[in-house]
């Protein structure tokens, strides 16, 4: 038998719900309401004062995550590379602002960082300063025991350069605190709806991975060794609990068959509707604990069987 | 800060009693535009996909205490202030399935400065909203 | 010349948008943005503790007060005549009642308290308490200074045996400490939009007041020695600044050629979408003040004729 | 808390310099899903009733201080958090007339993270907003 997921909220889900109609309270509430058990947050987004944090802030912290027994997962960061115009971020500068985050998000218990690196290309290539700034924080993730996790993302498969250098890394530096961010984007089999202003022209150029890139769900066999997180990326879930664009019914039964016994966060990321997210992000926890209990009763059924 | 729904889309779990599940609940936000003693709330029909719950039979969680519908009458002291909820609970036995459920809500609302023939009004809600767990 | 309104905006307006996408402290500042002067609140819907009031809230109240130059106007109470289902008041319970909020809306700055009475009959006419309950308090409101003024709204127009009852109440006793709050919907006429769950029947029948009970604005000329206070109650001002259903065109000229100068308190009671009333109130006064602007013009170019 | 349109009702006001007024400004909401440094903005143009106020010729109220455009790039310390706003102050002899307008805006934002092609991005709003006075 596999572990049993755990199952977390990114507060990227509530995107413009917090600070229009939703506080950091009520964040922490629908997420525990919904019997989760962990919080994603994103400095950027949901420190007020980011870089910085006041003493009250951090109290007020833990005290939410005391009162509504969740565990702080993954802190997601930017490494700007571009933050100016005339000249471009050195690896020492990276470096310097990744290990900022990793100080941070030490600071408020936080496991995982995923640092969002500038791209070069189309394909989202990441920024060749990644590796330089990754190999000078490695130290200090060590100390702080944080894993530092790039996000796996759409459109870049798990089959891709980007991957494979990420595992090169591993392989050469023999790190245990650098791994990949599963984003489950990357298994999307159906086109997302049109966003606001965008043409069908849009659509079948740049912008044709939104119809889903489609990365079958065995490949994840290949990389599961390295993925110690998943965000649970997902759009639309209608009221018979059919996911729209995200093939669950494929991915649970992979993640459990590969023993994944980590954090499955959700990330909503579909309308923008005040306060569609926290009822979307409920549909989604009903749907995935319902293919894990019928993945279970399947395998234990097949256990019984097996010793009869 | 509550969703804009009467209905909210949390605190819309199963309930539990004994060790067993024994009902459900449904979190609503105060509808009226003051907040009002409870004795004026005369109960509040819930229905799901279909199934109605009549006020009657449910109990009310209201400011960290409960009560049965009995006893709303009498509440003359205890208030639903505005941006505030309260839980109705539901009996029924091992609860309801995990997954999507249409809620209806009825809070019949004596106003005492509404012609007595609309007193009391049923003040109406429904949405779909989902059982976790 | 008559002097110049004032300003003000009711919390009512923001129903529902209060405690779901709006504090207390946005609805300060949005009132201030608008440049109106004066707040009116709701006991029972404002105060978090009502009937009681922490020394902590009565800070921040008047913190909010000064910090956004806003003054205390109006402070709106209800007497549940039928808060119980088994027996209705006593004068001596409804005054204790009214008492009880005199004695919050003078702590909380107000001049002004507007008791709502329950009500008897289709015609709203008030429980009969209220002389007994009004005349119990009006040695309190003197000593606090505050003018107790009971609604006219509708269905219930200026000529009406419930209007000659506080008139005459005023005349026998000869204070000055009771008085009419005119609510600018008995001006409506033109109808209301349909509400959820009403039917063509109800608005023919109980509802039809809705439909705008039209109340001549030249009515004003005969209480308006009894009003110190005005509810400027609206449902809905498009985008060319027209009111659907309020002849402000109308309203506003009568209560300047009357010498009006009180407040014009809005009151939203329209769409309930969320943040519509706060475009809403800023509409209203972008109207109201242009036509003032409109009328002192017009006067002052009459006064230059006849010095001519 | 703000109003969910980047576009904020409130703020939407003539401004004046010298006892005049010389502009008008409009109040706009982090429109983005994180806070970021004000350097990633290269301007924010304006329409008002079809009129357009570029970027270029704009100020900025940011966190207490007003920027010219070519400040903008500079600002590798300073941030627009998210849940907060920022004044853009459009020049504009006489303000604009008290009234209902309708206000356009698009926030260029260079993601670092986004393809090449798409930096920078416009991010639109538009809705009717009042002057009052
Ligand atoms: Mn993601
Ligand atoms: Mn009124």
């Amino acid at each position: 038998m596999s572990g049993a997921f755990k199952y977390g909220v990114s507060l990227y889900s509530y995107t413009d719900d917090l600070g229009t109609v939703m506080t950091l309270e009520d964040a922490f509430g629908h997420i525990a309401d919904a019997h989760a058990t962990g919080i994603e947050l994103l400095g950027e987004a949901n420190l007020p004062d980011y870089p910085e944090v006041s003493t009250a802030w951090l109290d007020r912290w833990y005290g939410l995550l005391d009162t509504h027994k969740l565990e702080p997962t993954n802190f997601a960061c930017w490494i700007d590379t571009e933050a100016s115009r005339s000249r471009e971020l050195t690896a020492e500068e990276a470096a310097a602002q990744l290990r900022q985050d990793l100080d941070l998000a030490k600071r408020l218990g936080f496991r995982f960082v995923r640092p969002k690196f500038g791209v070069i290309d189309d394909e989202l290539t990441p920024h060749p300063v990644w590796e330089g700034a990754v190999e000078r924080s490695l130290d200090l993730a060590a100390k702080l025991d944080i894993v530092i996790i790039p996000e796996i993302h759409a459109p870049t498969p798990i089959r891709h350069p980007v991957v494979e250098a990420y595992v090169d890394f591993i392989q050469r530096t023999g790190t245990k605190h650098f791994g990949l961010l599963i984003d489950t984007g990357i298994f999307q089999d159906r086109p997302l709806p049109f966003w606001q202003h965008e043409t069908p022209e849009m659509r079948e150029g740049a912008m044709s991975f939104l119809n889903g890139i489609k990365v079958p769900v065995e490949q994840l066999a290949e990389v599961i060794d390295y993925v110690p997180f998943i965000q649970a990326k997902f759009h639309h879930i209608d009221e018979t609990l059919h996911d729209h664009n995200i093939p669950w019914e494929r991915i649970v039964p992979m993640l459990k068959s590969l023993g994944y016994s980590g954090y499955l966060s959700s990330e909503y990321e579909g309308a923008r509707d005040p306060w569609v997210a926290v009822e979307q992000v409920r549909r989604q926890h009903a749907l995935i604990r319902k293919l894990e209990r019928e993945y279970d009763a399947a395998h234990a059924a097949e256990g019984e069987q097996a010793h009869a | 800060m509550l969703e804009r729904s009467h209905i909210q889309s949390s605190g819309f779990d199963n309930v539990s009693a004994d060790g067993a599940v024994a009902g459900f609940r449904v979190r609503l936000r105060q509808p009226n535009y003051r907040g009002t003693r409870v004795s004026l709330v005369e109960g509040i029909d819930v229905t799901v996909d279909g199934e109605v719950y009549p006020a009657a039979s449910n109990r009310y969680r209201i400011a960290g205490c409960e009560y049965a519908h009995g006893e709303l009458e009498g509440l003359l002291d205890v208030r639903w202030p505005v941006g505030t909820w309260i839980d109705v609970i539901v009996p029924r036995p091992g609860g309801l399935t995990p997954g999507v459920h249409h809620v209806e809500t009825i809070v019949w609302y004596r106003h005492p400065y509404f012609p007595p023939q609309f007193r009391p009004i049923p003040v109406r809600d429904a949405r779909h909203a989902t059982i976790v767990l």
